[in-house]
């Protein structure tokens, strides 16, 4: 399972590096899971419970990296707000600013709670805007595997990384094939093909994948063949992927959970369009979040998602 | 004040039911046992003082004496909530009567609040305004920057820290570098005055000081309510593991000893201000009050799909 | 003059409404010119110079708008990162959280200095960032007539406006219309058409419409007619009159000095590709800010960000 | 100790004689009449040990031993400065001799150094941390939150506020709500002290008490240095108008006639540990250093266009 995948990456990471240490609200407690049983196994000078000060505690990450620490940090998106300031004015300006001279082996867990009655304040998935600042590297796994190999990934770069996890993965299940010698380390920069068709490229981001695989398994029923894509990390982009596949089907939709202006969606659209132009056959086609804030209701919060019909029906879109 | 804590306490305990038979969804964060802080604070306000608070949300509006009916059907994520449905447990407010909204981000609504008492300054009116934070809370620089603010203009502003012991897990005394909250009012040359959270009397009387304090130009007043929440930190959110090993289970029985309705009661009871078959009789209109507001949120309707976008701007705005 | 036609629009704000007021670091010796007499005028009740504390007094003014009145706020983008949670879970999210009890005509002057040697920390370009989020209605003006009529506009407006100022405009001359009767008020969601042209679309954004229409101009001796145009505002986006145009001339260039991930270009483009896409002829083009943070020396900074000569070379390709 | 303030000053000066000559662009906040605040307490450090500074940001890598020609060559935007060009006068740092670097926003390397002194305690090993801000900056919350965490997990980081006592035009009775930063120190339970800053023995000295604390493991101390500046707050950024008139012209000569150099020098020269000779000796010294430093800065290469992504990741990305 997803927070099972991350937590054996954790756990195997601090244990090769005692560099790496772990850092959030109550984690010794593990509230949510994933740091379970580090502190337990690491101790007081690993596992840090910190008040809540993230602006303060992101910052004091930072600093640690800077001589020679590898601070991974738990927390929600919607809590990086407060830690703003940090996160771009020092975590992602820091090296280049400096001419280099800094390393910021730093990686932070921010969980993305949405489609889960959270409201506005709790559901953000805000990778979209980390995207448009440079210096922070973006990861969005989908599958467990992807989870645990990333992560892993993530903590021995020497970069700023931040990992999106979507809470709506967190029962998914998958294997995570074994290794013994600890090396399941997935490359940034990578997509995976998770099926392979003819008629339409769909390109999902994170929690958006469930929903594009369903939906190409329910096209295919209709003899529509569809290609899934997941880039994996969003910085660094795997473009040639989707423009490899765009080249073969001649269509694009591309699903993304968060909002859909200024999106990593709007973003993979406009790559295409610019240098895959002659490819496209049709529209290209975005299954964005809606632009309107999350409510509460259960009556309108699942609206505003990617759902299996709404890429349907895109797909057809483009089949027109 | 005594009939404010008791519906706070059925109110709550409702929900507790609601969400266990799966009427309502997403998290609570109850009030019980704190009952006392926010009636006792309430009551030395004017109606047309302000007040704002957090994610524990529940017990603020009905001590400025909002409506039950509208807080429940919120919670329902109903339409004739106070948010029509959108905010939800977190996000209770009532603008008529001056509860200008909770708020899920930790201290976050403690500049907000410092700014309606900025407006009655420059307006040159005479309404307050009263903010709830808790322990946790206290770490943010938001709480730094609005109290060094409201002292350094005179604004007419009461902090109100609920230091019911904890932020989730963590022990405020892991969390705060000095005794007590109230301790650091010195640092922004306010008056800080640690009260017995547990006193209603006690509340309202040091409230009573601040008001006066405030509404005579002389400034902000931090105080700090010592009290104790009896529940889980939360409750329905599946992924908060319901971990009570940072406190022990004698700590919460000696605290559930001084019960804060308890506590007034036998105060009223000696002093003869009222009677025991009196207490029953509030005690049992309350009942009824809150079973009428489960009604009333049971039988609203959802919030219909065309409102999604309704209240994010005054007047729509069309997303490409 | 950009930063006079500002000052005589909040002037004439401030005279017109005694509900707006102006707060900022040093506004009342204007730093930066466009509060320039303001404290003069309008005296310490209406002209705040604020502490450094950015999230703490942006939050005020929020809340003061919650109460009646209008707030204009000064700062720099760069100094919003400290403040992004007043500004994202407060301000941008209030109003729909609530269900549109809250009323939050709160306008911040966001400046922009690029470009001008003031390296990485102070050369931030944050509109695509607000783009993503709901709630925030974002203007981009270029002229003189625009940042005045724009700015009134922004004033009157019940909703969060954030004007991003392009600190490069600061010199840049322009008429503004004689307007005795105070009512130079420019709508949002309307473009302006600078050039009309039929060979090739371009967008420009901000300052991007300088080089645009020297672009187009140096262009026209080779025979190439381009049509510019100024959205004005990015939330809401005239998107029909680039529509339109693309549908005219078949081709389209983004013109955006923010970095190009996840961009107002990449906006435009993904908005122009999927409803235009049978009109385009030719790839789309962005000529945005390099993905890069912003260097100090400048024999590397002015390599970042759109230049005339880009933009010819852009529109040329899209005839080749 | 004297070598060093004499450095700073005609550093600083020689500065303000390129800026008006054209060849250094951009804006400079310059140390002048604040050298014994950086010296004073940079001497009581080990070589190991680290600093971080801000905006105002040449005095503090001087008063640690840093290279004036690399300073220099940086702030000439060269390839040879510290940063490769790409960090400026706002930007100085020097990894190897523990310069972890200014920051343009204010406050925001408070957090970062004391990461740094968070570091020293998760390794177990004696190095600490200082980090210098000022009067306005002590209002951020990122101020707040460090000194919290600081202090509860005695940290050895030191906190030393440079009050000029002012923050651009604004003075610091108008924006700190005590009457001294370094009465604040007593919400955090750690010691304030407040210190003659023109009087670098005495900095020193406090400095001194302050190291030994933070060595031997009881935490973090609060250091407020008053002090002045002599010129505007910044040179050289047009748009930032000299307006000198939140001060009058008798104070900047009361305070310039308590110069720090001054102060140390008769007090060196009244216990006979230099004479007036030797003074000038080191004033020759420190005069040909830095017009050696101008020289080399002059001599250096600007960066290639090449150079332009370089640094911003360990290897680098490729963007669309
Ligand atoms: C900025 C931010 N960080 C973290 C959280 C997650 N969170 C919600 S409530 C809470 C604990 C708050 O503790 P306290 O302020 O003492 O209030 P209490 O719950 O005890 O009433 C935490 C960590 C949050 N909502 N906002
Ligand atoms: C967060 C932030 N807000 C505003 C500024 C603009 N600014 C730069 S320096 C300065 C004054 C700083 O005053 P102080 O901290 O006392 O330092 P000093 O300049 O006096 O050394 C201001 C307002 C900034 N750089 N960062
Ligand atoms: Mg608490
Ligand atoms: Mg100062």
């Amino acid at each position: 399972m997803y927070v099972e995948a991350l937590n054996e990456a954790i756990f195997e990471e601090m244990k090769r590096d005692d560099a790496v240490y772990y850092m959030g609200e109550d984690v010794r407690a593990s509230i949510y899971g994933a740091s379970k049983g580090l502190f337990e196994a690491y101790g007081e000078n690993r596992v840090l419970d910190t008040p809540l000060s993230e602006n303060g505690f992101i910052g004091a990450a930072v600093g640690s990296s800077l001589v020679g620490m590898r601070p991974i940090v738990e927390t929600l998106t919607s809590f990086m707000w407060v830690a703003m300031d940090q996160l771009i004015s020092q975590l992602a300006k820091m090296k280049y600013m400096f001419g280099g001279q800094a390393s910021l082996p730093v990686t932070i867990r921010a969980v993305m709670y949405y489609n889960g009655a959270a409201a506005a304040h709790h559901s953000d998935r805000s990778y979209p805007m980390f995207m448009n600042m440079p210096g922070i590297k973006v990861i969005v796994p989908t599958f467990p595997e992807d989870a645990k190999g990333l992560m892993k990934t993530a903590v021995r770069d020497n970069d700023p990384c931040i990992i999106f996890e979507d809470g709506n993965l967190g029962g998914i299940k998958g294997d995570v094939p074994d290794n013994k010698d600890n090396e399941l380390l997935i490359p940034f920069g990578k997509g995976k093909l998770l099926r392979e068709g003819t008629d339409c490229t769909v390109v999902g981001i994170a929690g958006g994948n469930i929903h594009a695989l369903n939906a190409a398994e329910t096209l295919e029923k209709d003899g529509i063949s569809v290609e899934v894509i997941d880039p994996r990390t969003l910085v660094p982009l795997d473009k040639e992927i989707i423009l490899n596949s765009v080249e073969k089907t001649g269509r694009l939709v591309v699903v993304d959970p968060a909002h859909k202006v200024c999106s990593a969606a709007s973003e993979i659209i406009s790559i295409v369009s610019e240098q895959g132009f002659w490819n496209l056959q049709a529209p290209p086609a975005k299954v964005a979040a809606e632009q309107v804030h999350i409510p509460f209701t259960q009556a309108l919060e699942p609206l505003i998602f990617p759902t299996e019909e709404k890429i349907i029906n895109a797909v057809k879109g483009t089949l027109e | 004040m005594l009939a404010r804590m008791i519906r706070i306490r059925l109110f709550e305990s409702a929900l507790i039911e609601c969400q266990k038979s799966g009427e309502i969804v997403g998290s609570l964060h109850t009030y019980i046992g704190e009952e006392a802080v926010a009636v006792g604070s309430c009551v030395a306000l004017n109606d047309d003082d302000y007040i704002a608070g957090n994610h524990r949300s529940h017990g603020h509006p009905i001590a400025k004496g909002g409506d039950i009916n509208k807080a429940m059907a919120e919670i329902f994520g109903k339409r004739d909530g106070y948010c029509k449905g959108k905010g939800g447990s977190m996000h209770l407010a009532d603008f008529s009567i001056g509860i200008l909204g909770e708020s899920g981000i930790v201290a976050s609504s403690v500049p907000v609040a410092t700014g309606a008492a900025l407006a009655a300054k420059l307006k040159n009116e005479d309404f307050i305004s009263l903010v709830y934070f808790g322990d946790g809370a206290s770490n943010q620089g938001a709480c730094h920057e609005s109290m060094n603010l409201a002292a350094l203009w005179k604004l007419p502003v009461i902090f109100v820290c609920e230091n019911n012991q904890f932020a989730v897990t963590t022990s405020y005394k892991d969390s705060v570098s000095v005794d007590h909250i109230s301790d650091r009012a010195s640092a922004y040359g306010m008056p800080g005055v640690l009260v017995d959270g547990q006193d209603a009397l006690a509340m309202y009387e040091a409230t009573t000081v601040a008001v006066e304090r405030a509404r005579s130009g002389e400034g902000p007043t931090l105080i700090e309510g010592l009290t104790y929440r009896y529940e889980d930190h939360s409750l329905g959110l599946a992924s908060v593991r319901r971990d009570q090993s940072y406190r022990s289970d004698e700590e919460v029985e000696k605290w559930r000893k001084r019960d804060p309705i308890e506590v007034l009661k036998s105060n009223m009871i000696k002093q003869e201000i009222i009677t025991q078959k009196e207490f029953d009789q509030i005690e049992e209109k309350e009942k009824i009050s809150v079973e009428k507001a489960v009604d009333f949120a049971r039988k609203s309707p959802f919030p219909a799909p065309e409102e999604l976008y309704d209240d994010l701007f005054t007047d729509p705005i069309e997303f490409a």
